[in-house]
């Protein structure tokens, strides 16, 4: 039995003022292993930890009990002191005497009951005590190496941070070209300035940094390991054309005899089989999509090939792997956008050409879109004259889409209703909203600016949008005014909410972080902790975590990066040993305890067990990884042999804590 | 019933051929209608092996004896859910074993048989009749209707063909259970019961536990190499002491009630608990409450989950609010 | 629910008796919201002792069935709402577990006022202090816990 | 002190005692009033409402008239008051207007002219000056200082805070009486509407009346004579039409000053009130 | 219903009068808090708030705004404008809408109103001031109710509070002519004549 002290603290009059601290003191000198007891007036304060201190050396104390207030308070203090005194620091024990029982017990009728709670809570304290175990945190090495999940322009901000902080980044990118949603823009709010403009030199930095490893036109496919020790498979997918050679010239896409519709300008223009996406691409060179590509289809063509002045296409290639091993993974996965096709039959369930989505009117507005930057009616090519917007469509309907905001959606739509008006003399824009919330910089002024300019903005949401001819009848309401309205309109443009990108889920149960209830990924705090997982090393940046502009998106990349830089720039990491451990001789391999670990901290292993008198024989044990467990407990119960057990919360302390208050 | 006592001698032939190092099979008793587990290890043993309506045991837990031996076990409907859940929890190595599935026409009440039939006939042989067994002994042909004399486990059967086998003898047998019997009739009865009846109830069988432990040896979800309750190891590392090992009330209804949770949703409705229970503890209605409301509360569980307690739905009933 | 005078069971030494109970609380919402009902000085009974886990799901059945054992009348399990567990998931599967667990130990003649699971925030501190009163009513009104306590 | 002094239509004919009172006080005070010559109606409401050239012009000629005379002007009636400052304000920022009044009436307006409500006046010469006039201080009087509208509204061409309005408070603090905080102090009494709508006119102004006796006030003290007139001598009808007992009297603030300052009351005016002041007024030893 | 978009929007240009008249391009800045209506004394009383008025003009419901019995019971208090938080003058957006309704003749909503301001006007142009007995007299005469407010009169009467003269200024000529611009809302009988 190891020789136990007992501090019983009055915190003043907190303590002390209800309960009968030397009596708890001398009570506790008799119970099981306590060779010392005493009570002070504030054993937190220096004197107090003095006290400690040198009753260990006196009284050659193995573990302290400090009978106080809550240990979410002072737990830690008091195991710095435990570590001074030349203990380990985990051979201590709290009693909650102040919040658990002085303040709620005070009065002075129940005042024997609450002694004797006190005297049971210390005995408690002390049976747990005589049970502690040294703990010593573990040491993990770092790869100070990041792998960043996306290319658009939260994972281009983040590769750039930690990439300019002197790590290595691997940005992995499933399009042919980084830049996600945010290239695909032609202005931004507030400010009107060009979308392509401020990101392709982004885009252009990231190709060319030294530290930045990418990967486009590939997927991450595989993630195992934990904080600072990940490893992670790449699948660079088959381009069939060789980048070692391909010098961009250009000839291949411009020649070539397929045409599909272009996904890049959501199908407002077209492409060849084998192509770049836009003109600024990063990196700047093809791919062939095999399935449209007359060679695959037809069997022959090979157009390419033959025009290729390097020899660079290769229609042979396959899709390579790559293992990669990295200290932390920041996922910028990004987002897409509702499918309203699918719901919304009362807006045509995408029938009416003239019914377009907000990403389909940036592309058309666009200089360098499908259209040259004219504004158009995709069924006619006519300029519209009367242009209604649609704002929620998808958002904050919880009926058929989404309970939430989608954040940016009010601001798009401003910003078309003034590109609009701008750009076609004597045009009408109508907007209808519900609310219309402009919650960033400068984003109410120019919500007015659009007022001013002449968009109307009803307030009411569309109940149906209908042809009539060559018109759009769209029938909605102006509840301010509490009447119907009816427009006839050239072009209705759908505000489409935010999704989490396609995949998503994949992605989480691939790294193993949780989604919400929405399917965007799931930060640890949502104030405090907005840019964390819940499984360490992993973080998260921009839309993936939840509708957020540009601005938003890129301040939260940023503390991503900066995050990831405070963990990798360490040599090694230092483990909480408050960890689950499996007694491998009681395991018995059934893995019941596998699937409850949220951190997927707990994996099958083969030992070979020699028993005496046996052959050695290989069996399936579980293993848990420290790296990974954050020490919930909830595998220890899963457990019926008992053959897995929590440190610091042992099932042998908890049955003694059990005996010893209930005596 | 002589059929596939041939069929299963033939085919432990076959297999000793094939290099087969254990068959666990069934032999007749000592004594009149009675069958007992058999352990073939050479070719020459396989002429004892039977297939009666006394093969009431599940051979699966057997298996586990024989960890680094070729084995072939023979497993009736009831009995193969064990055999797939001692696979699941790695306790088995399937590529070792060969499974060998007999259909079933239902097991029989031994002493209610023995009563029916006369005292000093000698069964010669049994047949299957769809709703009755057909006994031939030396006194004559004697006609035992399965309703009246099949175990009560059998009256509740929903699978009397195994299912997952590697080789399955003889023809699928028809149905055996008895249509509309509510399996869970008792465990509604002891549930009305006020909790200080229900208390009473409990605490008179509980009592008269021996604590031999024979229902967990022979349970196949009790697979642990060493159960929480009987640990040995030595002091200074000694782990959790969960239960003392004295025979008093409150240390066998712990066992009990910790044994029927933690076989939770991982009983394969055997019945093997209470079969050998020396003093006729009807186990099964501990075992049969859980599974009425893990069925109740959360359904079937994924195949790919270990048991119903490894996972969860965010909308779980919720009690506790 | 109020008890009656002659509810009051008496000790052998005459004193009116007085339920124990053992209460395992999760560290980060249910143990914090006892904390909470301290710092805001809501007064409950001082029938209740504190077992501090770091989540509900850390609760063996094993520790509620040997509480009982060793004597105390009642055990509470107090985690954070479902959907909050600081570990993400650990208290959907205490819900599972306790819910069968506690539905087995009614079956075998517990009543149901011996086994509490309950949901406690760290900002429910008089939540907490309110489940105390309750457990403490019931117990009081059912009397000691004797069926399987060796004390 | 000199200043220009331009009474309007209503102090000519329903608010003598305003007029009479006004010029009283201000003498008592040092203050000399030069009274515009000849001028005009200020176009009030209806010329607002009808044109927005008239509602400029009719005002323009009085303040061309003061800038002759090489005076700013005091302005004791509220609607005068905004009417004036107004047309400054036009007359100084829209050039075309300006150009064609002075086209009409032949001569320019330079904008040198400088408004004031008689409150502004009054303060002007300072409150511990009013304050050593006093020789009967209003100790008994509980006072809720009426603003109105248009002496606040809209703001810039007001004379106070418009919410909070506090100038007449002061005077009368000055002169001891007890003056109540109360709500509805800058609300609209719709006397503009009472010929047309009467009905909803005694709505407002019962609601006034209804704030002030709730806040203890035995008077109201206002500083324009169509709110006066409104709130004085529309009781009988407020009551009327909504059974309620309403006898406060409504002053002009100057007859308040007058008194404390030992004028008699029948000087300045007080026996031509709807309700009887005569209680308030012994009430303070008058 | 309220019909919007290519030939249903003709109405909205004589908004645009509005909007000149007073002074003002920021209509189309309010964003419907409706302030204005919550501090309006006479909200009450109105058909249409003070904040859907706005609400039509920017929408360019000119007609319903013209017909509204609304724009008449305005008082003109000016608590809307004080308050507005987009720096709307509200109520010389009233003002600018009697003024166009009256020229263009829609003033059924609010006839008292636009009588009474004749009248004021008629007085004003002919005395220099105003003669209060003639329009309230003529107010009374024109709604056929000669005896409205009697009581009030015999008071004002009895304390000498009421003329029975008009004083015409000396400068009565200069006033005229400031009435005489075109398109001025009073005529005499002999200019309505001459027109």
């Amino acid at each position: 039995m190891p020789r136990i002290g007992v501090f019983v603290c009055w915190c003043g009059s907190n303590i002390g003022g209800v309960l009968d601290c030397p009596a708890i003191a001398q009570e506790a000198a008799s119970f099981p292993g306590v060779v010392y007891s005493t009570e002070y007036k504030y054993v937190c304060s220096d004197p107090g930890q003095k006290l400690i201190v040198d009753a260990v050396k006196e009284h050659r104390l193995e573990r302290v009990v400090v009978a106080s207030c809550s240990p979410r308070l002072h737990e830690e203090t008091f195991r710095q002191v435990l570590r001074r005194s030349g203990l380990n620091p985990y051979f201590f024990e709290m009693a909650n005497l102040r919040e658990h029982c002085s303040w709620v017990h005070p009065d002075t009728t129940v005042r024997e009951q609450a002694q004797r709670k006190a005297v049971d809570l210390v005995r408690r304290a002390v049976a747990k005590a005589a049970r502690l175990e040294p703990l010593f945190p573990g040491k993990i090495p770092v790869v100070r190496r990041c792998l960043v999940i996306g290319g658009g322009i939260a994972g281009i901000q983040t590769a750039l941070d930690v990439a300019d902080a002197g790590l290595e980044v691997l940005l992995v990118e499933r399009e042919p070209t980084i830049g996600g949603n945010m290239v695909k823009l032609d202005k931004t709010f507030p400010t009107l300035d060009c979308s392509a403009c401020i990101s392709t030199p982004k885009m252009v930095a990231v190709a060319q940094h030294p530290n930045i490893r990418l990967y486009t036109y590939a997927q991450v496919e595989e993630v195992t390991g934990y904080i600072g020790n990940f490893k992670a498979r790449i699948r660079q997918k088959a381009r069939y054309v060789d980048h070692s050679k391909c010098n961009g010239c250009g000839t291949c896409w411009t020649r070539c005899p397929v045409t599909v519709p272009d996904d890049f300008n959501l199908g407002l223009g077209e492409r060849g089989a084998i192509y770049i996406p836009f003109p600024q691409a990063v990196p700047n060179k093809p791919v062939i999509d095999l399935e449209h590509c007359r060679r695959s289809t037809r069997g022959k063509c090979g157009a390419c090939a033959k025009l290729c002045p390097t020899g660079a296409i290769d229609y042979e290639q396959k899709d390579e792997f790559v293992d990669v091993e990295v200290g932390a993974i920041i996922v910028a996965t990004g987002y897409g956008l509702f499918p309203w096709e699918k719901v919304y039959g009362e807006y045509g369930y995408g029938r009416f050409r003239d019914v377009i989505t907000g990403l389909m009117f940036e592309r058309m507005v666009n200089a360098s879109g499908p259209t040259g930057g004219k504004i158009q009616r995709p069924s006619s090519g006519k300029e519209p004259k009367t242009v209604v917007f649609i704002q929620c469509v998808g958002s904050r309907d919880e009926a058929r889409g989404k309970e939430y905001c989608s954040r940016f959606c009010c601001m798009y739509t401003a910003k078309h209703a003034h590109q609009i008006l701008e750009k076609i003399p004597g045009s009408e824009v109508y907007v209808f909203y519900i609310d219309v919330r402009t919650f960033g910089k400068g984003y109410e002024e120019f919500y007015r600016r659009v007022r001013d300019e002449g968009a109307v903005y009803i307030r009411g949401r569309v109940s149906k949008v209908y042809q009539d001819g060559s018109k759009l009848i769209v029938r909605g309401a102006d509840t301010l005014l509490g009447e119907q309205v009816e427009i006839a309109a050239d072009m209705v443009v759908l505000a489409t909410g935010a999704v989490p990108a396609a995949g998503a889920a994949d992605v989480a149960r691939m790294i193993g972080i949780p989604q919400d209830k929405d399917g965007f990924f799931q930060e640890a705090h949502p104030k405090l902790r907005p840019v964390e997982t819940h499984t360490g090393g992993v973080y998260l940046a921009g839309t993936c975590q939840g509708p957020k502009d540009i601005p938003d998106t890129v301040s939260q990349a940023s503390g991503a990066a900066a995050k990831v830089c405070g963990l990798l720039l360490r040599d090694e990491l230092e483990t909480n040993p408050l960890v689950s451990k499996v007694n491998e001789a009681l395991c018995t391999g059934c893995l019941a305890c596998q699937p409850v670990c949220p951190y997927r901290a707990i994996q099958p292993v083969t030992i070979t067990e020699r028993l005496p008198g046996q052959p050695p024989r290989e069996r399936v044990v579980a293993r848990v990884n420290e790296g990974l467990c954050q020490g919930c407990g909830a595998c220890t119960v899963a457990c019926r042999a008992g053959a897995i057990d929590l440190k610091g919360f042992t099932n042998k302390q908890l049955i003694a804590e059990v005996d010893a208050l209930c005596l | 019933m002589k059929e596939i006592t041939e069929m299963l001698q033939q085919v432990a032939a076959r297999l000793f051929n094939e290099g087969l190092e254990m068959f666990i099979g069934y032999e007749s008793g000592s004594v009149p209608a009675k069958a007992r587990p058999y352990f073939a290890a050479v070719q020459g043993e396989t002429a004892a092996l039977v297939f009666n309506p006394f093969c009431e045991h599940n051979l699966a837990k057997y298996l586990v004896r024989f960890p680094n031996a070729k084995t072939a076990v023979v497993v009736k409907g009831c009995d193969a859910g064990a055999v797939e859940r001692l696979v699941k929890e790695r306790n088995l190595d399937r590529t070792r074993i060969t499974v060998i599935g007999v259909p079933c026409g239902g097991m029989l009440a031994r002493e209610r048989v023995l009563a029916e039939l006369p005292q000093d006939g000698k069964i010669t042989a049994i047949t299957d009749r769809r709703d009755a067994f057909v006994f031939q002994t030396s006194k004559g042909e004697h006609v035992l209707e399965k309703k009246a004399f099949l175990l009560a486990k059998c009256l509740i059967c929903t699978q009397n063909n195994p299912t997952g086998v590697d080789l399955m003898l003889g023809k699928e047998a028809p149905p055996v259970g008895e249509t509309g019997k509510d399996p869970y009739a008792r465990v509604k009865e002891i549930s009305a019961l006020d909790p200080p009846a229900r208390a009473a109830f409990w605490d008179r069988l509980m009592d008269r536990c021996l604590r031999c432990y024979a229902c967990r040896e022979v349970c196949p979800a009790c697979s642990c190499t060493e159960c929480c309750f009987e640990q040995a190891v030595p002091g200074w590392q000694q782990g959790a002491i969960w239960l003392s090992k004295a025979v008093t009330l409150p240390d066998n209804l712990h066992y009990h009630v910790i044994r029927a949770f933690h076989v939770a949703g991982r009983c394969t409705g055997c019945g093997e608990c209470e079969r050998v229970c020396p003093v006729r503890i009807p186990l099964m209605l501990l075992n049969r409450k859980l599974a009425g409301d893990i069925d109740e509360l959360y359904g079937p569980t994924p195949p790919d989950v270990p048991s119903v307690l490894c996972t969860y739905a965010t909308g779980d009933r919720d009690e506790f609010t | 629910m109020s008890v009656n005078e002659s509810d009051v069971v008496t000790t052998a030494e005459g004193a009116a008796w007085e339920p124990k109970i053992v209460a395992f609380l999760c560290n980060w919402c249910s143990y914090a919201g006892a904390d909470l009902a301290g710092v805001s000085r809501i007064k409950y009974p001082a029938n209740v002792r504190i077992i501090r886990v770091p989540c509900s799901s850390r609760v063996n059945p094993q520790f509620v069935f040997r509480a009982f054992e060793r004597g105390a009348d009642g055990v509470l399990v107090a985690g954070c709402h479902p959907g909050d567990c600081h570990y993400v998931t650990g208290n959907y599967y205490t819900r599972r577990r306790l819910t069968l667990f506690k539905r087995l130990l009614e079956y075998v003649g517990f009543e149901p006022e011996r086994f509490i699971v309950r949901w406690v925030s760290a900002s429910e501190g008089q939540r907490f202090a309110e489940t105390v009163k309750e457990m403490v009513d019931g117990l009081k009104h059912l009397g000691p816990q004797k069926r399987v306590s060796r004390v | 002190m000199k200043i220009g002094y331009y009474p309007g239509c209503s102090l000519e004919s329903s608010a003598k005692e305003y007029d009479r009172a006004t010029r009283l006080v201000a003498r008592h005070l040092g203050i000399q009033l030069y009274d515009l010559n000849d001028w005009n109606c200020c176009g009030a409401t209806a010329a607002h409402s009808t044109d927005h050239f008239l509602a400029a012009a009719l005002p323009a000629r009085n303040l061309m008239i003061a800038e002759e005379m090489g005076l700013n002007v005091t302005v004791p009636c509220a609607a005068c008051y905004q009417r004036l400052r107004l047309a400054h304000r036009e007359l100084t920022e829209n050039e075309a207007t300006a150009r064609e009044i002075a086209e009409l009436l032949g001569r320019p307006y330079q904008g040198k002219v400088r408004i004031y409500s008689l409150l502004e006046t009054i303060a002007g010469i300072g409150l511990d000056q009013l304050a050593a006039q006093v020789v009967r201080p209003l100790k008994e009087l509980k006072v809720a200082c009426y603003y109105g509208c248009l002496l606040v509204r809209p703001p810039g061409t007001g004379c106070d805070d418009p919410e909070n309005p506090r100038l007449m408070d002061e005077l009368l603090l000055a002169a001891k009486a007890e003056v109540l905080d109360w709500g509805y102090k800058n609300e609209c009494c719709g006397a503009s509407l009472v010929f047309s709508e009467r009905r909803l006119a005694l709505r407002l102004i019962r609601n006034i009346l209804r704030n002030a006796v709730d806040a203890g006030a035995t008077s109201i003290a206002c500083a324009c004579p169509l709110c006066q007139t409104n709130l004085d001598t529309r009781q009988g009808q407020v009551n009327k039409e909504f059974g309620t007992s309403f006898a406060i009297p409504i002053f002009y603030f100057p007859q308040l000053l007058g008194l404390a300052m030992g004028l008699y009351p029948q000087d300045l005016g007080l026996g031509k009130h709807f309700i009887d002041p005569q209680r308030a007024i012994k009430a303070v030893g008058g | 219903m309220i019909l919007l978009g290519g030939k249903n929007a003709t109405e909205k240009d004589s908004v645009g009068a509005v909007v000149r008249a007073s002074g003002h391009a920021t209509l189309l800045h309010c964003y419907q808090c409706g302030k204005c209506t919550a501090g309006c004394p006479l909200a009450f009383g109105m058909d249409y708030n003070p904040n859907q008025i706005i609400r039509l003009l920017q929408l360019g419901r000119m007609k319903q705004v013209l017909g509204s019995r609304a724009i008449w019971i305005c008082a003109g208090c000016w608590t809307c404008t004080t308050r507005c938080p987009c720096s709307i003058d509200i109520a010389r957006v009233m003002d600018s809408l009697r003024v166009i309704a009256r020229r263009e003749g829609q003033t059924a909503q609010g006839r008292d109103v636009a009588s009474f301001n004749d009248l004021f006007l008629q007085s004003v142009r002919r005395y220099g001031r105003v003669f209060e007995l003639s329009v309230v007299l003529g107010l009374n005469v024109r709604r056929r109710r000669l005896f409205h407010d009697a009581d009030l009169g015999r008071f004002m009467l009895a304390r000498g509070k009421l003329r029975f003269t008009a004083e015409k200024i000396k400068g009565v000529k200069e006033v005229r002519r400031l009435f005489s611009r075109q398109g001025a809302p009073v005529r005499t009988r002999k200019e309505r004549v001459k027109e």
